[in-house]
């Protein structure tokens, strides 16, 4: 009674995601220990931390390619803790792992068709067209092996991917990673992009602190699995003691 | 009686196997589909030696574990390179490259019609002739076996072994010599095959090929899975399973000529229930291919 | 035993222009630096800066493309994994490594050197010696659980334990093969509170054996203050080395860290 | 010239049943044994329908083609999607598998006995001759069909959503499983496509030197021997592998006689396994990681 209440609740609260009291791990290994946190509607959510503070994991466990221990992960409105990662893409969470993955056997076009595997052939075409407009480094290389593109272009049909099934939440794991400088700065250019233009509200997770900062609306910052501090990103990002704090 | 003790004999001569076996697959994690050649070589070693050259029971017996020790060196070589399924593949190339040569090199082995007429072995003067002997005598192999392979696995080198089966790169990491221990189970374990191969050369008078095939093969890893691997009494269990009961069967009636098919149709079944619903088998603590890892 | 103010000196392990690439990235770049006898040294560094990479090269588990590595005046290069640990460098893996179904008292025994059991010939020959030995194995086994407080779960399987524990039996396997460099990887990530103090008190006391340590670890706040030295690597190399105070300092750390 | 021919008919063959096997292997990663049964039950079920119930033979082989099809998606649903649903090894599997086959081999034999069955058209065929080598057309259509399948699966994989699908599965089945496929779906669907390639290969081999309940195995092996020598995962690596193989069978067969055919097949396979494991086209076979 009290959770569908509450579910009713975040439905008319305009979050997208709302997770309350999370943990999760590997096998043995607690990683997450109640973790809490939202993002609202067209809203960039960054979540930094040092290594090992259980970044990935979060995303892992909200996408479901590893189960939730316990507590609330909460998607408009549906309880999605044992949802599996098909269910979770068709109801319009979409996840992009660490590391520009991309199917590198397969050409750049199958790529994004494979994005949308779940829509019917014409949807799929028509989503394609109009994602590609976003991104028209690929729209030149659609037959060749996403394999040979190089790590900026892989990272860019990665976004791409994504973005095929319309997603409402986007969740992208480090996706500056192994990237040089200059192409940091692309990507992370195109995120905003993405985000006014689509109004998809995005949870992306940064080693890159300073540059996600001035990207993102809200910050979570973790440290051992647990929430350090949650709040306004462009303060955090003026406040060099307090970063320095949260990291060394 | 005679046929009584013809089973039994029957279920020692498995119950060597499936425990020989044993010390491969289910202590070290090695999956070998290549048991019955190593059977089929200690078989034709020892016939052919006693056939052709006379030689008294024991230096055959002996000949022939040392002929299958080396070959099993060589068999084990590969698991050096390759792992798991890849490895049961290369042991099942080994067992029909080993069939093959059984049943094509008519010269030496005499080919499908195998060797006819291997003398009854003598012991200490007494010739064994008789159903009763020989189980006598497949008893003793059986517990010589089980004393071998529990020695083993008692021991600090069974440890090993059991660290190699479960996270071989942990075992590296404390400095032990991965690739000495593999080669010495597949050494000793085609020992084991060919000693009892040699008594069942004697036993049965004729040997052919068909003895020693792949069907064969996959029979005796049905056995120690069935049984349970890793565990030492798993593979009699296993043998008493799997011989008995189609002999059951046999004397409800089922005809002579659907009996072959049926057991081999009981032992298809009895792999796959076993292998979906207890993979460790009946007695067994170890799953095939499970390591110790979970996952990231 | 050797006189101390002299050991703090004298270098252990010597690590030189090691480089190490996985087609096309380079995990190593020319790293270089060097381990005295009795010191223990927190690595630490961005996710892919590799650190893992170098444990497994210290330990024989990769070769590197160039570079030198050399441990009391024995090349590592040359040797497999196993001749490694027997030389007297030993270690923890990131993803703990323990074989789960033995039981815990198995785990330590199986890291004992050079037991007359091992032999397979020795089972059969000496089987008294064989005996004798295990026993004996068995007693500093139980001695060196008693140190981490496993004791009472001697004859539990591995599996059993929880995931602090069984860290903690992975670094008493560590130690039962009597190695004198041990190399930790991430000791104390996902570790209680009250384990993570057992376990780096447990490091702390190691010099006094001299025993060194190489850990790898990101909770710099629980290991600064056991370390004598950090070293900071990011992208393959080795970026800043110190004392732990100094590298959190250093611009060039907290640059890395917050780019 | 004659030897030339006898090396792409034999090609031709090990290819058919290769390309379900292998199609299998890609997406699953582990041995499925007893695809050898799913071959025999092709031409065994051509046999039942044409002799028990009369149908002319160009019906049955398709309904015999859609028979080994639905077994061998039978065996999927009924044995490996449990086991993979508890985390099976693949030597679990791999076991399994084994069983299947050995299960439903005997009953093959219990049913047709272990006599040599037939189903050729005529029962003396003309041979043709090409080239100055003398071909029968159940060869020269048994090469025929082999192209075409070639021809038919490359267009699968590449321009259905399904074949693209299956090679996503079989290139990251992780990512392939965050992007929203559901792996059983497409491992479902390529069972049902390998078996009924096996099935076809069956009936193929069938037709030209008739069949035996356990044909499956030695045509499986081949194609296990094939697929490895080639690389997993390479199509013109199978193709080069089923040459490679054949090539080698029959000239063993013509200087040492046939019976060396066999063994010197797994020669090869066991010359790759211990030198180059991943196959001449293969990937390298990945080390575990540390």
């Amino acid at each position: 009674m009290l959770k569908s209440l509450r579910h009713i609740f975040n439905r008319c609260t305009n979050n997208v995601l709302t997770i309350e009291r999370l943990k999760s791990g590997y096998g043995k290994k607690q990683v997450l220990f109640d973790v809490s946190l939202d993002v609202k509607e067209r809203e960039i959510v960054a979540i930094i931390g040092p290594n090992g503070c259980g970044k990935s994991t979060l995303l892992k466990t909200i996408c479901g390619v590893i189960p939730a221990w316990k507590g609330d992960i909460d998607f408009n409105g549906h309880r999605i803790n044992n949802a599996t990662p098909a269910q979770n893409v068709c109801r319009g969470i979409t996840f992009a792992p660490q590391g520009s993955r991309v199917f590198d056997e397969l050409s750049v076009a199958e790529n994004l068709e494979i994005g949308g595997f779940h829509l019917s052939e014409k949807q799929r075409r028509s989503r394609t067209d109009e994602i590609l407009q976003l991104f028209p480094v690929l729209e030149r290389r659609l037959q060749q092996e996403a394999g040979r593109l190089s790590g900026g272009e892989q990272q860019m049909l990665a976004l791409a991917r994504v973005l095929i099934p319309s997603p409402k939440l986007l969740m992208l794991d480090e996706p500056s990673l192994g990237l040089a400088p200059g192409l940091v700065e692309e990507i992370f250019a195109k995120i905003a992009e993405i985000n006014s233009q689509t109004g998809v509200s995005i949870l992306i997770v940064e080693q890159r602190v300073r540059a996600v900062l001035a990207l993102s609306h809200r910050v979570c910052s973790l440290k051992l699995g647990k929430v350090a501090l949650f709040g306004n990103a462009a303060e955090l990002g003026e406040d060099s003691e307090k970063l320095k704090q949260l990291f060394l | 009686m005679d046929y009584f003790y013809h089973i039994l004999v029957v279920v020692c001569i498995y119950a060597v196997l499936a425990n020989s076996l044993n010390l491969l697959t289910g202590y070290t994690g090695l999956l070998s589909l290549a048991h019955a050649a190593f059977f089929g070589i200690g078989a034709y070693s020892a016939g052919l030696l006693a056939l052709n050259a006379h030689m008294p029971f024991f230096v055959c017996i002996l000949c022939a574990m040392v002929v299958a020790g080396i070959l099993g060196l060589m068999v084990g070589l590969p698991s050096l390179r390759v792992r798991d399924d890849y490895l049961a593949i290369t042991t099942f190339a080994f067992q029909i490259l080993a069939f093959g040569c059984l049943n094509n090199w008519v010269s030496l082995t005499g080919g499908p019609q195998g060797l006819n007429g291997i003398p009854r072995p003598a012991i200490f003067g007494i010739v064994i002739a008789s159903n009763a002997q020989f189980l006598v005598l497949t008893a003793c192999v059986c517990s010589f076996t089980y004393w071998v392979v529990a020695r083993i696995v008692r021991s600090p080198f069974g440890r090993v072994l059991k660290a190699i089966r479960e996270d071989e790169i942990f075992a590296q990491s404390l400095g032990k010599n991965v690739a000495k221990y593999k080669l010495t189970v597949f050494v000793i374990s085609s020992c084991l095959a060919a000693l009892i191969g040699a008594v069942y050369a004697f036993y049965i008078v004729s040997i052919d090929p068909t003895g020693f095939t792949v069907m064969e093969s996959i029979f005796i890893v049905s056995i120690l899975i069935i049984g349970g691997a890793g565990s030492l009494w798993g593979p009699f269990v296993g043998a008493v399973v799997l011989v008995v009961l189609p002999e059951v069967l046999r004397q409800v009636g089922l005809p002579e000529a659907l009996a072959a098919n049926s057991r081999q149709i009981l032992y298809g079944i009895l792999l796959v229930t076993f292998m979906m619903w207890r993979p460790q088998g009946l007695f067994g603590e170890y799953k095939l291919g499970s390591s110790s890892r979970e996952g990231k | 035993m050797q006189d101390e103010t002299r050991a703090e000196n004298v270098i252990m392990l010597d690590v030189e222009q090691v480089s190490k690439d996985f087609g096309g990235v380079k995990a190593l770049s020319e790293a270089t630096c060097s381990i005295r006898e009795g010191e223990i040294v927190c690595l630490i560094g961005p996710n892919g800066s590799g650190k893992t990479t170098l444990f497994n090269i210290i330990t024989g588990f990769l070769k590197p493309d160039c570079g030198k590595i050399v441990f009391r005046g024995s090349d590592l290069l040359t040797l497999p994994p196993h001749h490694i640990s027997k030389i007297g460098i030993s270690r923890t893996f990131q993803n703990l490594r323990l074989i789960r179904r033995l039981s815990v008292l198995d785990n330590v025994l199986l890291a004992f050197d050079q037991q007359i059991g091992e032999h397979l010939s020795n089972l059969f020959m000496r089987t008294q010696a064989s005996l004798q030995m295990e026993q004996r194995n068995r007693d500093e086994a139980f001695s060196l659980l008693e140190q981490v407080e496993l004791a009472e779960k001697a004859h539990n399987a591995a599996e059993d334990l929880s995931y602090g524990q069984q860290k903690l039996l992975s670094i008493a396997c560590c130690l039962a093969t009597r190695a004198d460099l041990l190399l930790f990887d991430e000791p104390i990530a996902g570790v209680s509170p009250y384990l993570t103090d057992r376990i780096l008190s447990l490091i702390r006391d190691l010099p006094a054996e001299g025993k060194s340590v190489i850990m790898i670890e990101h909770n710099l706040d629980a290991a600064a203050p056991i370390c004598d030295r950090m070293i900071f690597m990011d992208s393959g190399r080795i970026v800043s080395e110190g004392t732990p105070e100094a590298v959190r300092n250093n611009a060039q750390v907290i640059k890395a860290y917050i780019q | 010239m004659q030897l030339v021919a006898n090396i792409i008919i034999a090609a031709s063959t090990i290819l058919l049943v290769g390309l379900g096997f292998a199609l299998i292997y890609r997406v699953v990663r582990f041995f499925h044994f007893a695809h050898g049964v799913v071959f025999t039950s092709g031409p065994y079920a051509a046999f039942l329908l044409t002799t028990r119930l009369g149908l002319p033979l160009a019906i049955s082989i398709p309904i015999a083609v859609v028979i080994s099809a639905a077994l061998g998606a039978t065996m999927e649903l009924a044995v490996y999607r449990p086991l993979r649903r508890k985390g099976s090894s693949p030597l679990v599997l791999l076991m399994a598998s084994l069983g299947i086959y050995v299960l439903l081999q005997n009953t093959i034999s219990l049913a047709f006995g272990d006599d040599t069955k037939s189903i050729r058209p005529n029962t003396i065929s003309e041979g043709i001759r090409v080239f100055g080598a003398v071909i029968t057309p159940v060869q020269l259509l048994t090469v025929a069909i082999s192209i075409g399948l070639l021809a038919a699966m490359i267009v699968f994989f590449r321009q259905s959503i399904m074949g693209k699908a299956l090679r996503a599965v079989a290139n990251d089945p992780v990512l392939a499983n965050i992007s929203g496929i559901d792996s059983d779906r497409v491992i479902f669907w390529t069972f049902v496509i390998g078996s009924a390639l096996a099935g076809i290969a069956g009936i193929m081999v069938a037709m030209d030197v008739d069949m035996t309940p356990n044909m499956g195995m030695n045509a499986l092996m081949m194609a296990v021997v094939a697929v490895i020598v080639g690389g997993v995962g390479s199509m013109p690596g199978l193709i080069l592998g089923a040459v490679l193989l054949s090539a080698a069978q029959q000239l063993s067969s013509w200087f040492l006689g046939s019976q060396w055919q066999e063994p010197m097949a797994f020669a090869v396979l066991l010359v790759f396994l211990l030198f180059r494991p991943q196959g001449f086209l293969g990937k390298r076979v990945k080390n575990a990681s540390i």
